[in-house]
């Protein structure tokens, strides 16, 4: 029962990161770019919370703290040097 | 008390890691510490040397590296006993010498940190018992020597002196190694006691005349012999001290000290006469002629020392004993007269502002002390009676003579031409006397020159190394059976390899080494005579271009051909290097694919069984696939930096799920932390980047970079293919099985990475620092120039 | 132009992250971690801190360049160590440490090597952003 | 055979994925950035946080564990993306990216933010 719904939102997550795909081709202005990176990172975290429950392993999990706080970091930065150029001022 | 023989060399350079950070120990306390030390190697080297004293070498071996047959041996016997009296003897005063010479203001614990590098370098050659290990401090000696000749590094001068000789001894160092691994080879060991017991065995070898060749190319370099003379002159630039110490009493002694290690060994083949006694003579000859042209006090006093190496190793290749015994007597007679005479320069230069003879003379109403002895180092120099030099030279004479080259390899030629050898040797002389002459005359005599500053007495300090040094040349030439005839004898019978008794004197009665004195010392007198005027004149003719220039043109003609070629393939378009990178990929993919037994065609084993894969559904798989191609081909199509980022940035995310996906934990942490500060790096330089990027590329060269990358990228997963279809049993079951017990890990991967394998990771943290450090000084660099 | 919402966040992230990261490097021998991870994931750490609040607020107690030097003389100590004790050069050992507090672990010279991976790996990171940076 | 935990934790799951769609929905469907930006940061958020809790529910390997971690994600996500939002929200207004007509409200001052750089325009 578990394993068929695991594999239904896997399925469904890898849908969102194809949306999320779209807008990052379509997006016309570069935030709209890096919103869609943005989220798809933390469809990634979801994809490894599930991937994670389906092999019952909590190994993982330290992944996705990681990437939690990466994704922010990157996000920031690249937002700071869109407009001010500068990263560390 | 073996393994103290160890710490001879190890000594000094302990202190010399220590000393530059002892900054504040000022120019008194700076000198005082090296005495000391030095001071305190000397005695320990005569408490654990005394056996040699009476003949039988000590020696203390500790194995470093047994495979290649290198180890920590060390050997004292008398020859080493005397080099390594030589160099604290001479040491010592030199420091106490730099003591006055140098200002305090500057970089003191440079210089004597890199003075008792050298020390110990020497040390380390002289007690070296193992060739190999000859050769790291003989190569660690050009190094120090390097240091001390630039010590000035601002004097272009020095620096040029200092690369000059660093280049020609560094190939003389390489050439001694390829000798010494050419000869050890050959024989089997480096062990220098267990190649002079097999002598004869060695001189038949068929390796032996290009090993010998080799070594001596190595020696010549470093004892500035003919073809390599022309760096000792300009080493000149370098401070006196470092003049006294190195160019004139142990430095160039090095080569000199491998010719008599290796005399038992070489000495009775018809090479080593014709070679080392050749270039020998040609030396003395053409460092005597330099001595007379040069108006340079220091030039001057390089030159002599050039002739005087020349006549000693002349002498060792002669291969009679008392050559043997008259060339060790010298090399102690000029280590003491030659770095006297060098101090004095110094005072000289101190005191009276300059060493150009144009601006000096006359100087002994202002300096009669020095006048004295300048006077005494000059005369033991030249031989005359009653000094240290006379009696050596008077060996020489007698070495030179048919009579006693009976039962030297060269018979031969002492039959045929009985009269060249004297002759050679007469003219040596000559020469000595008049630039001994020039010397003292050209300075202190004549009519007084413009001095730059007004000369008075040096600070007796500073005076007393030299009053030393000349009262050695006296003590010698008058009680030489007290004190040099014991060193000399265990010196001469260690590098003979048979009990020698010589008999020093200054009187050996009405024979031809008398007469040839005489003619020698005359003939000198009237050939400066003759030149009386040229002292102050420009340079007569040379002859020809000399090996200085010659080396000048084969360093620039280098430099320019490798700028030529760099600038040719480094065009700074980021295309050409991928294209040649991957091109050279599509070349080996492509060869080795040609070659390699194509699958299906019964070569290869059948694809290995399915890799143990998480069920994961097909279609999830395929969207991420795309998600993949298409953040992928962002980058590649489009032009604005920042979609590509950010597609770069998603791609390694997406990546890390593939490893999650083949169930491999660590990777998706490294991939993650990795992906993210790659991209942090990327924005951060972007900033600096030029702001428009090119619009449109040519049609053309669009469709050729596409066919280029398809045809790479082809290359690529056939190569990727061949190998998974390639069956091998993988390492990764001996490390699991181990991980536990054998280093208390559960994580076979990091206990691969930190503790099975973890040499590698010393070296891949150490490239890292280099690129980090690379990074900051280019960064920097560029900072300071826009 | 630093926002001050960025600031306080990146501030209250700071000693969580710094936690995990030592977390991750001790447990490396066992389960996924070990210096390198750390490494990074403390410079990256560092890094949002001056994003966040830029360089001359960021109090920084030691120049990122010398973290690369102790590391590496902390790493060659190690394997010196091994010489000294008669092996060859960098092979560890392990052994079982009793801590009163904490209870029972097993602690391996390797993780003093690992130490030094993580020193290099974290000075080498922040020195490359900062240099590059200023 | 399926106990209770699990069907507790498929429903979890299939609420995160729920909202994680709607989240990604929204980022397509939204005329403008400033709306787009609402929908995935809080939706997306939302749908991994229950995932997360599913999680602590399945995993075996010690419920403190797995609950630490879980939350820790659950925690670093509540802090980090409203500010990832902001910082984003901050670009594009002084990127320069005017709201869609049908906003009302415009409560930001006329001149945008941090002009005084002169860093490149987005985009």
């Amino acid at each position: 029962m578990l394993a068929t719904v695991t594999s239904i939102v896997m399925f469904g997550l890898a849908l969102s990161m194809a949306l999320c795909a779209y807008r990052l081709f379509r997006g016309p202005a570069v935030v709209d770019r890096l919103l869609a990176v943005d989220t798809i990172s933390t469809n990634l975290l979801a994809f490894l919370i599930v991937l994670s429950i389906d092999q019952r392993t909590d190994v993982y999990l330290d992944s996705v703290i990681v990437l939690a706080l990466l994704a922010f970091v990157a996000t920031v930065a690249i937002a700071k040097a869109l407009v001010w150029g500068r990263i560390i001022d | 008390m073996r393994l103290s023989l160890l710490v001879i060399p190890i000594l000094p350079m302990i202190l010399a890691g220590l000393l530059p950070s002892a900054g504040r120990l000022g120019h008194r306390g700076l000198p005082l510490v090296c005495g000391a030390v030095a001071s305190v190697t000397l005695l320990l080297a005569l408490r654990v040397a005394a056996p040699a004293f009476s003949g039988h070498a000590v020696t203390a071996t500790i194995p470093w590296a047994p495979a290649t047959g290198l180890n920590l041996t060390f050997l004292v016997d008398g020859l080493s006993l005397l080099f390594l009296l030589l160099i604290l003897g001479i040491g010592l005063l030199v420091i106490a010498f730099a003591r006055f010479y140098l200002s305090p203001d500057e970089n003191l614990p440079r210089f004597y940190a890199s003075l008792m590098l050298f020390m110990a370098a020497m040390l380390g050659v002289v007690t070296a018992g193992n060739l190999l290990l000859l050769v790291v401090f003989w190569e660690l000696t050009s190094i120090s020597s390097f240091l001390l000749i630039g010590f000035w590094d601002r004097d272009p001068a020095a620096r040029s002196g200092a690369y000059q000789s660093l280049i020609v001894t560094g190939i003389g160092g390489l050439a001694l190694l390829a000798g010494v691994l050419v000869l050890g080879g050959a024989a089997g060991t480096f062990d220098i006691v267990a190649l002079a017991a097999r002598g004869a065995e060695i001189r038949a070898l068929p390796e032996m005349p290009v090993a010998l060749g080799l070594i001596l190319v190595g020696a010549f370099t470093k004892s500035a012999q003919v073809p390599f003379h022309f760096w000792l002159p300009s080493a000149m630039a370098a401070p006196t001290p470092v003049s006294a110490y190195l160019h004139s009493a142990t430095m160039v002694k090095a080569g000199i000290f491998l010719l008599a290690r290796l005399w038992t060994i070489f000495a009775a083949t018809e090479l080593w006469f014709y070679a080392v006694t050749g270039f020998g003579a040609a030396t003395m000859l053409v460092g005597g002629w330099g001595a007379l042209r040069h108006t340079d006090l220091k030039r001057l006093l390089a030159y002599s020392t050039i002739s005087q190496l020349g006549l000693i190793t002349m002498l060792y290749g002669l291969g009679t004993r008392e050559a043997a015994l008259a060339a060790t007597f010298h090399i102690l007679n000029h280590a003491s007269f030659k770095a006297a005479l060098f101090m004095s320069a110094g005072i000289i230069d101190h005191e009276a502002g300059t060493r150009d003879f144009a601006q000096l003379g006359g100087l002994r109403r202002h300096l009669p002390r020095m006048t004295i002895l300048v006077g005494i180092a000059a005369a033991s120099m030249a031989g005359i009676p009653p000094l240290n030099g006379f009696m050596s030279k008077e060996l020489f004479y007698e070495a030179t003579l048919p009579a006693h080259m009976a039962d030297s390899i060269g018979a031969s030629l002492g039959a045929s031409w009985p009269w060249l050898l004297p002759v050679v040797a007469v003219l040596g002389s000559t020469l000595t006397m008049a630039y001994c002459l020039r010397l003292v005359i050209g300075t202190f005599f004549g009519p007084e020159g413009p001095y730059p500053q007004h000369p008075h007495e040096p600070p007796a300090g500073m005076r007393a190394p030299v009053e030393l040094l000349a009262t050695f040349c006296v003590a010698v030439g008058f009680l030489p059976g007290l004190i040099a005839e014991p060193l000399i004898a265990t010196a001469t019978s260690a590098v003979v390899g048979a009990h020698v008794h010589p008999h020093l004197a200054l009187w050996h009665g009405l024979n031809p080494a008398l007469l040839m004195t005489l003619i020698g010392l005359s003939a000198g007198a009237a050939l400066y005579a003759a030149r009386r005027g040229s002292a102050r004149r420009a340079l007569p003719p040379r002859l020809g271009r000399t090996a200085g220039e010659l080396y000048d043109v084969a360093i620039h003609g280098m430099m320019d051909s490798a700028r030529a070629l760099t600038s040719r393939y480094q065009t700074g378009r980021l295309r050409t290097y991928i294209l040649t990178i991957l091109g050279l990929l599509l070349v080996l993919a492509g060869w080795h694919a040609w070659h390699a037994s194509w699958p299906g065609a019964g070569g290869a084993a059948p694809l290995p069984a399915r890799m143990p894969m998480t069920a994961v559904p097909r279609g999830a798989m395929v969207i991420t696939v795309l998600t993949i191609a298409g953040a992928a081909s962002v980058c590649a199509l489009y032009r604005h930096r920042w979609p590509s980022i950010l597609a770069l940035g998603l791609v390694g995310a997406l990546v890390a799920i593939y490893f999650a996906w083949m169930s491999a934990p660590d990777l998706v942490l490294t991939q993650l932390l990795v992906e993210s500060v790659t991209t942090i790096l990327v924005v951060l330089v972007l900033y600096f980047l030029p702001r428009k990027t090119r619009d449109r590329e040519p049609r053309l060269r669009l469709i050729l970079d596409g066919a280029f990358a398809l045809l790479v990228g082809v290359s690529a997963s056939a190569v990727i293919y061949a190998i998974l279809r390639r069956p091998f049993e993988s390492i990764s079951s001996y490390h699991i099985a181990n991980s536990l017990e054998g280093a208390g890990g559960g994580n076979v991967v990091n206990v691969i990475l930190v503790d099975f394998r973890g040499y590698d990771t010393l070296g891949e943290i150490t490239v890292l620092s280099i690129a980090a450090i690379g990074v900051l000084a280019l960064v920097q660099a560029g900072r300071r120039t826009t | 132009m630093n926002s001050p919402l960025l600031t306080m966040v990146a501030r209250i992230l700071l000693p969580p992250a710094l936690l995990f990261a030592a977390y991750l490097f001790f447990r490396g021998h066992n389960l996924p971690g070990g210096g390198f991870v750390a490494g990074l994931m403390t410079a990256a750490t560092i890094i949002l801190q001056y994003v966040a609040t830029g360089r001359a607020r960021v109090y920084a107690p030691v120049e990122a360049q010398r973290l690369i030097g102790w590391g590496l003389a902390l790493a060659a100590i190690t394997g010196i160590g091994a010489l000294m004790a008669g092996m060859p050069f960098l092979t560890s050992t392990f052994g079982h440490i009793e801590i009163p507090l904490l209870g029972h672990f097993e602690a391996s010279t390797a993780s003093l090597f690992d130490l030094g991976v993580f020193l290099v790996v974290a000075g080498v990171t922040l020195t490359i952003l900062l240099a590059i940076e200023d | 055979m399926t106990s209770g935990a699990e069907i507790l934790a498929s429903v979890l799951l299939l609420i995160g994925l729920a909202f994680t769609l709607l989240g990604s929905v929204g980022l397509v469907r939204f005329p403008d950035f400033y709306t787009r930006m609402h929908a995935p940061t809080k939706a997306t958020t939302l749908g991994v946080s229950s995932m997360a809790l599913a999680a602590v529910l399945v995993i075996p390997g010690g419920i403190v564990a797995v609950l630490m971690k879980a939350l820790t994600i659950i925690a670093f996500l509540f802090l980090t993306a409203p500010i990832g939002a902001h910082m984003m929200a901050r670009a594009a207004r002084s990127g320069g990216i005017a709201p869609c007509e049908e906003t009302r409200i415009d409560e930001m001052p006329t001149e945008p933010v941090g002009e005084d750089d002169g860093g490149h325009p987005a985009g």
